[in-house]
């Protein structure tokens, strides 16, 4: 078992390498190749899930056991997002086959592995290698659409992301000069004495905001609207809906086994809420359904930042409830946009045109604005009920600040619905307005039968989260499982 | 040529004794309260004034002045009647509720007066509408006014006078000279001879060559009666 | 499982959902849908032991969601307003049947999302109304303006945009509500209405306060209080014909149930009269009187500045709720009651109102008072059903509406409130100026020639009108049958409980017999009619026989005075409207552009690394220091 | 008492409100008549006009609501009575009340409303408009003052207001109680009876008598009967809740009658007031009095 969890990893890293190659020889293999791997990947999983997984398990790599080796480590959530990844990097999968897009191809699988890596891994440096391995594939995926904004958009994010990795890097140094380990059950030990200091702090700050860059964190954040703007809408999905919360997942670990200190949770808050007042109002402006999208995940993600920043894991469960809804809603979203891109006045009485993109834009709309019983409104009531919870002003200011919000998203998101079913504009011809059609109305159907499934199974689905929240929560858990040699202090 | 001489007064024919005491109670608060319009043309409206206020007092002969024709008994025209203000008379006068009475005041109601030569003054106001009392003089002073509102008064106790009724019977007469004047396309918003009928006073003088000219060009006056029909040729857009 | 009598009727409510999503293209589908309101009533009244003794009676759908433990049920304060929802539903659907949809229909609107819409708001609202927890509530609440939305919004054009509008405000009053929960959440440990009264009573006055105004200003927006009213007036105006008289009638009222149900039921008006305004004499209880009575004045001086008959009526409608409101809030028996009553008489009459200006915008094409006139003896049955309804909404005897407000004042003469009670007749006032001009710009004054051939409108309108007309008037002259319901809704929401008589309210103060009222009126006008007729036989003339100084009318010219109907008036206070809710809300709207304009600039900045260093030093620096 | 008993007090209320009516229409001319040295109408003038008026032959009416309106207009009145105690009858007053009372006083004016609209005259539209103003003026002052004396007896049962007052003689009247509210109220009253100054909405020269501009006949001689009952409604009104009502009808009469002499001898003094400046007169002094003796009612 444990090897066909390497395997999940191994295979798209291998498959991305070899894709090229292949479809010199032949072009059907090449085609099928990376899809076959990535079913194979979704039926490991499946399969690990039914197999009865209750107990996390961590997977020691080339036979070191940790501290020393590196392991990847295996707990319901981490598996829940290696599953969203490989399902997703099926989704999203660019199903065309020529030169270019057999780069496209590889790149994705190079994606998927890192990302996979991400979900998995239990070792700060292979996180690092990982996030590296991610970031260089999105480079490469940003740009390839091939316009001149592309590249811009591409070299302003490759500027910003690889001074993230530089300030990443340093906070890991940091941490290494003060522990030597980068095994997180070990940190995870050490932690209580060597790093709540200054410089254990200051360690954290530098990965959150390196990390940030792609976790779409406030102010690190200013490549998000033009990439997505311009890269292909799959990528763009992708990136909102995984890539943002894989880098999340790891800054949550961290928060969670190394530095839950009320500094760290009172920074990421306060970013969080700038992240929320700047994505929800500039999107309020956004003319265009892409950029629209961008900002409204900036706000999305700064509120999963401020349910981060819930002392000792209040918000484990709102964090994961929020990212896996925005997961969905985002993705749908941007499968829509891919057909009405553009200017949003274009879409003027595009319901008459395609009436099933319509419904399934309110459909998700409603669901991000948090209507009741669609599983938005869940997510966001236990997020609330938490930050009530508090005492210290600035969540109860996280709480005003994320109504607030809420409201202005409500108000642009449905100014785009009252766009779709107004009356068309007499200049425009009906053949100029743009219809959602093929494969992304499709794959958008799949995510909004999804909303609904959610929304009909709430009661189960809620329970399931909390287990998962519960399971992620525990510390020591992490511990024990990763060494079971080691039990409790430090060596 | 209708003068009020020639005009039998048709008496109530009631036997009943209580009726005919009603009928005089009625005549007599008739004559007791009477509601001026006074159409001041001319010169003689100034003599009003004086009759009205604390000099001779009109108000305790029960006589007050009224602004619209609906709620008037006295058409008082006090003085030349041009062309265009007979137009004006008529269409009042026709609007007035009977029992109504017509006074002129002033020679220029009885033959036009300095007005004669005046091409564009209707001399003789009986020739379009039946005036119960003339009031000569150029002015009468008010005690003439007074003095001729008493006779007046006297004249409707006793029931006399009736030559409102008049205008109704022989309403072609008058038509016809109103359309020598005004000429043949002349109309006034009232319809007078569905009147007629209404009070019955329809007779032989009523209709005649001018009311069948009237009738040709005549645009429709009936009242909307209200309608209770669901059908409709199509709604509105 | 065993279905309760609730399940069927919120079963009945679904069925009907369906049937009008799915076959609601067929011109049958209108009469289907109206049938099946009426199997709801039925189902309805099959609950009427609730309205009348009172008592739940709960679903058995129950619901557990991440801890928290969903429930639905009715009582008495639940049936009432379901009683209202429903009847104005049947009688709005009704109405649109037939005539009315073909010729929408042929105007190119969409009957089968009006059908859907209607019934979707009936569902919700009844949803909303069994709501048994807070969580439930909220809900529902939700559901109910997203419904509502899409009822308004369906006209498109300026009916969208003022949906778009009202979603906004709708938006805010949801969060504010959905805010004010977790606070109680924190404080009670669950939603349940025990719990939360439990942990209301030892709730620290701050606190109480902020949830008060979290609350008050949620349900506000849907009751379109002062300052969140300018949504509601063109929302409900611009929706198709029977659509607005049944949102008229009901909708906003939701925010009323609320208040009934958190204020006054779990808050308690004690509770909240304990709450005082810092440096002033008042408390909250007073504040949301005076809330209330401007939420009367000002929307009922605004109406009689309109010149659209559903522009005016619908300004009413905000208006007449404060009345409720206010009823509420003082909450003595009288007050209870009449605040109660008015929601139930005032359902009425804005339904008949509403219907009978469709009607006439059915047959004349529009609802312009400047555009129209004499029309009373063309439409008399539409004259004589607007004519019941405006007695109605001016609160005139002998009509229903009188009874409730004579309740209210009461209320406020007995505990000593003479501003409250000078604000309420100036509202009264207001109502009479502007419903007569309402009355005369449509039927009244000179017919105009282009409608020499408008007929009455058809039955399948016709009886809809009457049947509410007869309600107006039957509840006007016995008030002691709703006054029964309302009786059993005062003990479930705890508030004292007038004795009543079938002819209105026995008190040692002065007590109400419409019975005899109405009868010595009708006595009088026999009388009247008697000394009329015994005088001389009428004469009917043209409307253009007529007086005009000597001058001779003819048809082409207008002899009709319409415009700017109370000009004397206007020259004093015309200058006393300043629209200042409007700036407001104009003036917040260009602050979020605004500040959404300095957030894309900040995105749009391409230095981005430039904000990371910073950042990174800060916190650091921040860190270190 | 009786059913017969109620009856009769029921005929006999209207009956005498009229009689005694037309002979408050015959004072009131002959106070205008003495004010310009006149000698004034004869005793039965008034019964002479109502009489003609009904006997007239033409009855121009413009269409049943045109009919039914001044069936209103009389009738609510005729109504309004039988609210009204008088010495020895108390008709069914204690069954409505005084807020009853003064809303089906506003029934004649919205019945005249509407007869005078099917008219389709604008002079009555506009008539009517500036009346309906001209009540929302007089109106505000006049709650007020209401609001004061019910609360004050803690009624809004006239017999009982009435009662309350009678109690001690002339202490314990609502003028010598509530000085304040009682000049507010005349005012108000005197507003309400739409005489001079406050006749803007007749303005004969103006726009023809407004309301009256179609009414000929029984129509007009509907609203003179009207006007008797008004006269005595607004003064029997005023002498409930101020003067202590009647014990006798001798006094009662008395009072009723100074009390209507006070704004008729006022009101031929004067020109007619603008509407807006009728709306400012009214809002100003009746409502700030009336606000102070409501205050001194609460104290």
């Amino acid at each position: 078992m444990s090897t066909n969890l390497v395997l999940i990893i191994a295979l798209p890293l291998l498959g991305a390498f070899l894709l090229p190659v292949l479809m010199r020889s032949s072009m059907a293999i090449a085609l099928w190749s990376g899809p076959a791997i990535l079913i194979y990947g979704c039926w490991i999983i499946a399969d690990l899930w039914l197999s009865g997984f209750a107990q996390p398990l961590s997977v020691a790599i080339g036979g070191f056991a940790p501290p020393l080796g590196i392991n990847l480590y295996v707990d319901s959530l981490a598996l829940l997002f290696a599953f969203a990844v490989q399902l997703l990097g099926l989704v999203f999968w660019p199903f065309t086959l020529d030169q270019e897009s057999a780069r496209r191809q590889s790149l994705m699988l190079l994606l998927v592995a890192a990302s996979t890596g991400l979900a998995l891994s239990g070792d700060l440096f292979n996180l690092y290698v990982f996030y590296e391995l991610a970031a260089v594939a999105t480079f490469g995926l940003a740009s390839a659409s091939g316009s001149g904004a592309a590249y811009v958009a591409t070299l302003r994010y490759l500027i910003l992301s690889g001074i993230g990795s530089v300030l990443t890097l340093f906070g890991i140094a940091l941490i290494y000069s003060q522990t030597g380990t980068l095994n997180l059950a070990h940190l995870a030990q050490l932690a209580p004495e060597q790093l709540h200091n200054s410089l254990g702090l200051t360690a954290f700050l530098a990965i959150l905001i390196g990390i940030g860059v792609k976790a779409e964190l406030f102010p690190v954040n200013t490549w998000v609207p033009e990439i997505y703007a311009t890269a292909s809408t799959r990528l763009s999905a992708f990136l909102a809906g995984l890539l943002s919360k894989l880098a999340l997942l790891i800054i949550l670990r961290l928060l969670l086994l190394i530095f839950h200190q009320p500094e760290a949770a009172q920074v990421i808050l306060i970013l969080g809420i700038l992240g929320v007042i700047s994505g929800e109002l500039a999107a309020w402006r956004a003319r265009e359904m892409k950029r629209m999208l961008a900002f409204s995940s900036i706000g999305q993600l700064g509120m999963i930042f401020i349910a981060m920043a819930l002392p000792d894991g209040k918000g484990m469960l709102a964090v994961l409830a929020l990212s896996l809804h925005h997961l969905i809603i985002k993705s749908g979203l941007f499968m829509l946009a891919e057909d009405w891109g553009g200017a949003l006045e274009r879409l003027r009485g595009s319901a008459k045109a395609s009436p099933l993109g319509a419904v399934l834009f309110v459909l998700f709309s409603l669901s991000l604005v948090g209507m009741p019983p669609l599983p938005g409104f869940w997510a966001k009531f236990v997020l609330i009920t938490e930050l009530a919870a508090q005492v210290e002003p600035l969540y109860l200011l996280g709480l005003a600040v994320f109504l607030l919000a809420t409201v202005v998203e409500a108000s642009y998101l449905f100014r785009v619905a009252a766009t779709l079913y107004g009356s068309p504009a007499q200049d425009t011809l009906s053949e100029e307005i743009p219809k959602t059609k093929g494969l992304s109305l499709l794959t958008a159907s799949l995510f909004g039968a999804g909303v609904i499934a959610v929304a009909l199974l709430i009661a189960p689905v809620g329970d399931g989260l909390q287990a998962i929240a519960a399971q992620a929560l525990d510390v020591d858990l992490y511990i024990t499982t990763v060494s079971p040699a080691v039990s409790g202090g430090s060596q | 040529m209708g003068s009020i001489k020639q005009i039998p007064v048709v008496e109530a024919k009631r036997t009943n004794p209580l009726a005919r005491v009603f009928d005089d109670l009625v005549r007599f608060c008739r004559s007791r309260s009477l509601f001026i319009l006074h159409y001041c043309t001319g010169c003689g409206a100034i003599e009003l004034p004086p009759a009205m206020t604390s000099r001779f007092d009109m108000e305790r002969l029960g006589i007050q002045p009224m602004v619209s024709p609906r709620q008037a008994d006295i058409l008082l025209i006090t003085g030349y009647v041009s062309i265009k203000t007979l137009k004006r008379v008529i269409l009042t006068y026709e609007q007035m509720g009977s029992p109504k009475y017509v006074i002129g005041i002033c020679s220029c109601t009885v033959n036009g007066g300095m007005y004669w030569q005046s091409y564009a003054t209707a001399k003789k106001l009986d020739e379009y509408m039946p005036v119960d009392l003339y009031i000569a003089g150029c002015m009468p002073r008010p005690e003439a006014v007074i003095a001729g509102l008493q006779q007046l008064m006297d004249k409707i106790h006793s029931g006399e006078a009736s030559s409102w009724e008049d205008y109704y019977r022989n309403y072609d007469y008058y038509l016809g000279n109103q359309q020598k004047l005004f000429g043949e396309d002349w109309q006034t918003p009232t319809d007078v001879i569905s009147e007629a009928k209404h009070y019955d006073l329809l007779s032989e003088g009523t209709l005649g060559d001018h009311t069948r000219l009237l009738e040709q060009h005549q645009k429709p006056l009936e009242a909307l009666e209200m309608r209770l029909g669901h059908e409709q040729e199509e709604p509105a857009k | 499982m065993m279905l309760t009598l609730l399940d069927e009727l919120l079963l009945f409510s679904g069925a009907t959902l369906l049937v009008a999503l799915f076959i609601g293209r067929g011109l049958a589908a209108g009469w289907m849908v109206t049938i099946l309101y009426g199997g709801q009533l039925l189902a309805l009244l099959k609950m009427a032991v609730l309205g009348y003794e009172g008592g739940t009676i709960a679903s058995s759908l129950t619901l557990e969601v991440m801890g928290q433990a969903l429930s639905w049920r009715f009582d008495a304060l639940s049936w009432f307003f379901a009683l209202i929802t429903i009847g104005s539903a049947l009688l709005s659907s009704w109405f649109s049947c037939g005539a009315w949809e073909r010729s929408y229909i042929r105007q190119g609107g969409n009957i089968w999302l009006f059908h859907t819409a209607m019934a979707l708001n009936v569902f919700t609202m009844l949803i909303l109304l069994a709501s048994g927890d807070l969580l439930s509530l909220f809900i529902g609440w939700e559901l109910v303006s997203w419904a509502g939305f899409l009822l308004m919004a369906l006209a498109g054009g300026v009916a969208a945009r003022a949906a778009m509008r009202y979603i906004t405000y709708a938006m805010a009053g949801g969060m504010a509500i959905f805010g004010g929960l977790a606070l109680i959440y924190t404080a009670s440990g669950s939603l349940q209405l025990e719990a939360v009264t439990t942990a209301v009573e030892q709730m620290s006055g701050a606190k109480l306060w902020l949830l008060v105004i979290l609350f008050g200003g949620g349900f506000g927006v849907k009751m379109g209080l002062m300052p969140f009213h300018l949504w509601q007036a063109p929302a409900y105006a611009e929706t198709p014909g029977p659509g607005s008289a049944f949102l008229g009638a009901i909708s906003s009222r939701m925010g009323l149930f609320a208040i009934l149900l958190v204020l006054v039921k779990l808050f308690g008006i004690v509770k909240i009269e304990s709450l005082k305004v810092p440096f002033t004499l008042i408390d909250a209880r007073d504040l949301l009187a005076w809330i209330a009575v401007f939420t009367i004045i000002l929307p009922t001086f605004t109406a009689m500045k309109q010149n659209d008959a559903r522009h005016l009526l619908a300004w009413h409608g905000i208006g007449q709720g404060g009345y409720m409101l206010l009823g509420v809030v003082v909450a003595d028996a009288m007050g209870g009651a009449g605040g109660l009553l008015h929601v139930f008489n005032h359902a009425t009459y804005q339904a008949a109102l509403f219907m009978a200006v469709t009607a006439v915008i059915y047959r004349t094409g529009t609802s312009d008072l400047n555009k129209l006139g004499g029309l009373v003896v063309r439409m008399p049955l539409s004259f004589v059903v607007l004519l019941i309804g405006i007695i109605g909404l001016a609160g005139l005897p002998p009509m229903n509406g009188f009874v409730s407000k004579w309740l209210v004042y009461r209320s406020l003469l007995n505990q000593g409130m003479p501003l409250l009670f000078l604000a309420a007749v100036i509202g009264t006032l207001g109502t009479i100026l502007s419903v007569y001009k309402l009355i005369h710009n449509i039927f009244l004054g000179q017919l105009r020639v282009e409608h020499e051939h408008v007929s009455e409108a058809p039955w399948s309108m016709m009886i809809p009108m009457l049947i509410l007309s007869a309600i107006i008037f039957i509840t006007g002259l016995m008030p002691g049958i709703p006054l029964e319901w309302i009786a059993s809704v005062l003990q479930t929401v705890g508030l004292p409980v007038p004795d009543y008589t079938l002819g209105g309210v026995e008190s040692s103060s002065g007590s109400l017999d419409m019975i005899w009222v109405i009868g010595v009126l009708f006595a009088g006008f026999g009388v009247g009619a008697l000394v009329f007729y015994s005088a001389g036989r009428s004469k009917r003339v043209h409307q253009l026989d007529n007086y005009a100084g000597g001058h001779f009318l003819s048809a082409d010219v207008r002899y009709q005075y319409s415009d700017n109907f109370y000009a004397g008036l206007m020259h004093l206070i015309g200058g006393w409207y300043r629209g200042s809710f409007l700036w407001l809300e104009r003036g917040i709207t260009s602050l979020v552009e605004f500040l959404s304009l300095g957030m894309q600039g900040l995105y749009r900045r391409a230095n981005a690394e430039f904000y990371l260093l910073t950042t990174a030093l800060f916190v650091i620096a921040w860190v270190v220091i | 008492m009786s059913a017969t008993e109620l009856l009769i007090e029921l005929i006999l209320m209207p009956l005498v409100a009229f009689v005694v009516g037309m002979m408050m229409v015959l004072m009131m001319r002959r106070i205008a008549a003495k004010l310009q040295r006149r000698i004034g109408p004869p005793f039965f003038q008034p019964l002479y006009d109502i009489v003609k008026l009904h006997s007239k032959k033409t009855q121009v009416s413009h269409g049943l609501i045109h009919d039914i309106g001044i069936v209103m207009a009389m009738g609510g009145y005729i109504a309004a009575e039988t609210l009204l105690p008088v010495p020895g009858m108390n008709g069914i007053a204690e069954k409505g009340g005084i807020i009853t009372l003064l809303y089906l006083m506003m029934i004649p004016s919205l019945g005249l409303a509407l007869g005078v609209g099917q008219c389709a005259n604008p002079n009555g539209s506009i008539g009517i408009a500036r009346a309906l103003t001209a009540m929302l003026a007089y109106d505000i002052p006049l709650v007020i003052v209401v609001f004061g004396v019910a609360y004050a007896a803690g009624t809004t049962n006239l017999i009982d207001i009435i009662a309350v007052q009678q109690a001690g003689g002339f202490e314990t009247w609502g003028a010598t109680q509530m000085p304040l509210l009682a000049i507010a109220g005349l005012i108000a009253m005197h507003a309400s009876l739409g005489k001079q100054p406050f006749e803007i909405y007749i303005a004969p020269a103006e726009i023809a008598t407004g309301p009256m501009v179609e009414m000929g006949g029984k129509y007009l001689g509907g609203l003179f009967v009207m006007q008797c009952f008004q006269l005595y409604t607004t003064s029997v009104l005023y002498v409930c809740l101020f003067l202590g009502g009647g014990t006798n009808w001798f006094d009662f009469l008395l009072k009723s009658f100074l009390v209507l002499a006070i704004p008729m001898s006022i009101a031929y003094l004067f020109p007619r007031y603008r509407t807006e400046d009728l709306l400012r007169l009214m809002w100003k002094w009746p409502v700030m009095l009336g606000l102070i003796g409501v205050a001194f009612v609460f104290v």
